[in-house]
């Protein structure tokens, strides 16, 4: 319940990659890197087999990260291994939260018919690990507040944040529901669509920024932001922050095609985190009026 | 919005206020008749679709069995499948919502098809999502989209097929929700798809079990369909869901009286094993609603082909059309219930039950349909005295894959297809 | 056995005492419905074939013609065309003779398949006989025969098409006439084919003139059909020949009341041209009522693609099932009554008609059935205010040719087919 | 009406090739060979394109003489270029009677709409040809009794004979209505089907010829005679006289496949003649006791 200090002092600069892509070792020096370059808050993608919430470059890179053989329990090792300093949020799909802890993985891999003669624990032994391995948050794109209760009460108990995303069309009494229910920051969906980089910024981020103002939670927008420029012209417009995906993911899937060296891929990362949280300092030196104490 | 545990709204927020318009939209027009607009739907499904579609006594099988055996001829609608109740009905009902374009995913083409043939009808612009291995491989029912005016969008990424397909058309519902109206396939994805796709096909039983009373004086003590994501299964079953009776013993077999109690049979493709190969995360099979368990997928909480980390499996039928992971959330809850009975039949048995309709019936099934009666041809003496199986689709569109797959198992009841040696037409 | 000159019994001596167990048949089971025969006949023609088929109001084509359009969907009877309405009938009727084999004749394969269909639904063995060319170029109509059960004989001699069938047909039949009947695929051959396959038809226009009634009030000015042999033709129009009273003048266009007069437009295949190469003997067209003249071929006297000599023309058509250089001699004698009007379209227009009605009212027409949408477009304005077209059959088994044909010809209405190239499917 | 004659001493060979077959001048060749190998008549067959009474032998040759160019025109020049001394009787169908004469042919090949604007004048113009040239009898295998007035009124006019073909299926009524229009000699069809050579010799011919025995008509069995010893038993069994096709076009049809010289293939059609003349012949010495006078 701690992620709300990310955004406390300056605009945060949210990174997201997938664990595990294009390799598991890769990806830890890539997530570190990122981490070197600035970053207040990592999401980490967990990669399930039906995203139905990416667009393509991210969708690419789950398949290149299930691949190379990651799992719900090869991401948590993967957190431990992870040498970083800032909070990490795991970005994942439910039926992996749901499913995770269903009875014994050895037992269940015997090809026997799989009807499930347990019920199901729920969402709770999924935090309870994540918690434990020291996950902060959670994002679960296809988990609209109105699905959300079991999983809120498991966040609650293991004291992890449950952010959820605000979308262009989230308006009236649902976004109320909501706000309600996220803690740690709302994800701002800055366009209509799916995950993936733009050249534009969309009149629709201002419009969100607007509608939630009222709210006391970090406002963290996402979808869309490629460069330092797009960075500044967000936090500017009110943002607490800005996350980015596409426009990393694919520099590690261009450096993954070329063969490049991990080290410089990662160092390629690093410094374009830094173009993104520099553009975001810039957007926040240029607000007319700071708003938050 | 929910089947017991079963169903949901597990759906990108982006795409929240167009469920919630739709499911608006489900109450007033489809539950309500606002504007007539049930009324609309049934006489296009009359007039364009060519309702009812008979309910036929099958005099060959009647015999082989030893069993009145009723055939419910969704194959004669329009499109030669079922698909078009539910395609005809969403595309009227976004006209009514005011969308100006449809779009909708599709694996082996059939819903695809339907959709197309409804939106050139209802005229209004369609685009079809499909992956690129399907496009290839029916490459006939990718000619009809096109040529009803729809444009079809490959997908390229994963394997290319019906999963692939959907979560594509998700993303492009997610992007223009605003003006656009998804046609989901079948009775899945998140509320208020599952019931308003049932309710659109729910026409199939409606009229069968009125038919059967016309019929035969009664009710039938079984009924079977094919299950796949479960769409003409549902739209068999629906209006003898709550024939619900105590269930017939054998002693009572050979009474006059409608019955009570209707047994509903969902057959599902049993692949070429039920065994799943869970390191390769690959089921050889989709019987979801006996091999699957509880999960969540594309929109919903159901029964689904999954390992144990909850990624989803890979599934397997020769029929394209069940060769789905997942199953309708409705489906999961009546099994549960134990109001239906899932069973399943294997590819060879399906096979041979395709041939055996087309020769002993002049009606050539599709291959889904086929699976309903493989189940019938091994089981019939635990059906009762009369069956109605729904004929779900035609089979012309499976020619090829049968004529491969049967050259494959030389199956004795095949016909020799030497003749096209003979003249030296062009190969398979 | 004639009409007015036409018709007429010109078969081997042989063959006749067939002939005349059949008219007797005829006279005894379908016009007097002995043994319930045209009951049973009705039945099955409603729970297996599908009837009755809606009459559809076309609203794009409507509002595109200022016309009431209405549909006759045959295309919607079980096969996707009004042939099994023969077909079944004939077999039936083969079986109350006490007749132990069917043999018939197939072009494009649609009669074949239609029969193939009503033998299995029967259970009478039964084979076809169909020229290699057009197995060749028909293959996924010779796989339904065969998965139907029946046998596919080719025949090899001459160019190896409908003429060569039909004559190899009649060669069989003359050597087991005792236990075979020979289902003729229209209203052609010797009396009684012809009058016995309209009566079988007549079905589609007794149905037309009730729904139209019940639809409207009244009569239809206009009714089209397309003709080839022409049993589709004198199915639509039978019920309607004696709505004959004086012509519909201009004046009168506006009442309400209904009409004395219905005219009938039998639309024929122009091809590419109507012009005849003599010196090859073809004929580039399949537009016998309008450009043949009268003689002799398979059994009756009709009007014929002919040359001077009398040596009958090779025909052609875009339309495999039009593509027949004869016609009923019913239809050629209602034509020199004035109360049939033949006109024609080319391939281009039909091409386009068909992607016309598929884009527009999401229903794909057979090639045949496009031809009478393309005199239609062409003629909207003289056919009065409400017109029933009859869809004879679906285009399904069409695809593959509109897609050459079209490419050939780069119509501005047809689809872009490059999606296949995208995906790197096979070539057409 | 003299066809008669040709059956009155002895049993009949009647001989039938397709005119033309495989071109104009060997055809004539194989006529006058099968004269000189004792034919009492010939049937000479005029190519019609759709032949449903023929089997494949007689097909064949009927495709190869259109292709060589055959007309009924042609046909009637070939009758006058033949130099034969045996009555000759033309094989045909109804379409070709009855076009004849229809028009001037130059005026009906210039592609214009052929529809008839002048009414048929039915086979007589054909008919006084035929005679005109020297032919004897008409045989037209899908004109049955029932549909023959007009021809049989023409050939009444012009002194030929009708030939009709009894079937094994024809009995009774329809058997006496033929006879009673019958001239010349019936054809007896000796068993079900199309031409064409068979090795057996059918029961049905007996039973044929018994029904028709009596009609003070010749009787001509054909269908399916191929050698002298079944030419033997035919006539041994009643008949006066016995038609053979399909044996004699096989030497036509294989000559040309080889390409043999036209005078050998005529040398072998004589022979095959003389063996079934002869066959015939000692068929009618041991019949039990000659009926006629």
């Amino acid at each position: 319940m701690g992620l709300e200090r990310a955004f406390a002092d300056e605009p945060a600069f949210v990174p997201y990659l997938a664990a595990g892509d294009p390799s598991y070792e890769a990806s830890l020096e890539y997530v570190e890197a990122l981490a070197r370059g600035g970053a207040d808050v990592i999401e980490l993608g967990l990669p399930f087999s039906e995203p139905i919430a990416e667009g393509k470059t991210i969708q690419n890179a789950i398949v290149r990260s299930l691949e190379a053989g990651m799992t719900p329990d090869r991401f948590f090792e993967f957190v431990e291994d992870l040498d970083v300093d800032v909070p990490l949020v795991c970005m994942t799909y439910y039926n992996l939260i749901y499913q995770y802890g269903e009875g014994d993985s050895e037992s269940r891999s015997d090809s026997e018919n799989a009807s499930g003669e347990t019920a199901s624990q729920g969402p709770r032994p999924f935090v309870e690990k994540a918690a434990a391995v020291g996950i902060e948050g959670l994002v679960v794109p296809d988990l609209p507040a109105e699905e959300a209760a079991p999983l809120r009460q498991a966040c609650d108990e293991f004291g992890l944040d449950l952010v959820f995303i605000v979308a262009p069309t989230t308006k009236g009494d649902r976004l109320e529901r909501m706000l309600e229910q996220v803690s740690g920051y709302v994800y701002v969906q800055a366009r209509l669509g799916v995950t993936g980089a733009r050249e534009d910024v969309d009149d629709a981020t201002e419009e969100s920024l607007a509608r939630l103002s009222d709210w006391d939670v970090p406002k963290a927008v996402g979808f869309g932001i490629k460069t330092g420029d797009h960075a500044e012209r967000i936090v500017s417009a009110g943002a607490d922050g800005v996350i980015v995906g596409s426009a990393l993911v694919d520099i590690v899937a261009e450096g993954h095609e070329n063969g490049d060296p991990v080290d410089e891929v990662a160092d390629r990362l690093e410094a374009k985190a830094r173009e993104l949280k520099d553009g975001a300092l810039r957007g926040a030196a240029e607000r007319p009026q700071p708003e938050r104490t | 919005p929910k089947f017991g545990e079963y169903g949901g709204q597990y759906v990108p927020e982006a795409l929240m206020p167009a469920i919630e318009e739709l499911t608006d939209a489900y109450q007033r027009y489809v539950l309500e008749n606002e504007d007539g607009f049930m009324d609309e739907f049934r006489e296009r499904l009359a007039d364009f679709g060519g309702r009812p579609t008979p309910l036929q006594y099958a005099d060959q099988l009647s015999a082989r069995y030893d069993t009145d055996v009723y055939l419910k001829r969704e194959d004669l609608l329009h499109g030669g499948a079922h698909k078009l109740n539910n395609a005809l009905g969403q595309v009227l009902l976004a006209k009514y919502m005011g969308k100006e374009r449809i779009i909708a995913e599709t694996g082996a083409g059939q819903h695809g098809t339907a959709t197309a043939m409804a939106a050139a009808h209802l005229d209004m612009p369609c685009e079809i999502y499909m992956g690129e291995t399907d496009i290839a491989r029916q490459r006939p029912n990718v000619f009809r989209m096109r040529i009803n005016g729809s444009e079809v969008n490959p997908v390229t990424v994963g394997r290319g097929t019906l999963k692939e397909a959907i979560s594509e058309t998700m993303r492009d519902w997610a992007t223009t929700v605003e003006n656009t109206h998804y046609v989901i396939g079948s009775i899945v994805g998140p509320h208020p798809f599952p019931k308003m796709v049932r309710d659109f096909q729910a026409v199939i039983s409606e009229e069968a079990r009125e038919q059967a009373i016309e019929k035969t004086g009664g009710l039938p003590d079984s009924v079977l369909a094919c299950a796949g994501g479960g769409s003409n299964t549902m739209g068999t079953f629906a209006h003898f869901v709550d024939d619900d009776g105590e269930p017939r013993s054998p002693e009572q077999s050979s009474d006059d009286e409608p019955r009570d109690r209707v047994d509903l049979y969902a057959v599902e493709a049993g692949g070429s094993s039920l065994q799943v190969d869970e390191e390769e995360g690959v089921a050889p099979n989709s019987a979801t609603l006996s091999t699957g368990d509880e999960g969540v997928l594309h929109g919903a909480r159901t029964k689904l082909l999954q390992d144990s980390d909850g990624q989803i499996m890979e599934s397997h039928s020769v029929s394209a059309g069940l060769d789905y992971a997942g199953v309708g959330p409705e489906l999961a809850h009546l099994v549960d219930e134990d109001r239906v009975t899932p069973v399943n039949v294997d590819d060879d048995a399906a096979l041979e039950a395709f041939h055996r309709l087309s020769q002993d019936e002049g009606i050539i099934p599709a291959l889904e349909t086929a699976h309903a009666f493989g189940y019938l041809e091994e089981h019939h003496d635990e059906v009762g005295d009369t069956v109605i199986v729904n004929v779900s689709g035609r089979g012309d569109k499976d020619l090829e894959t049968v004529i491969e797959e049967t050259s494959k198992r030389d199956l004795d009841i095949a016909p020799d297809m030497s003749i096209f040696e003979r003249v030296g037409g062009g190969g398979l």
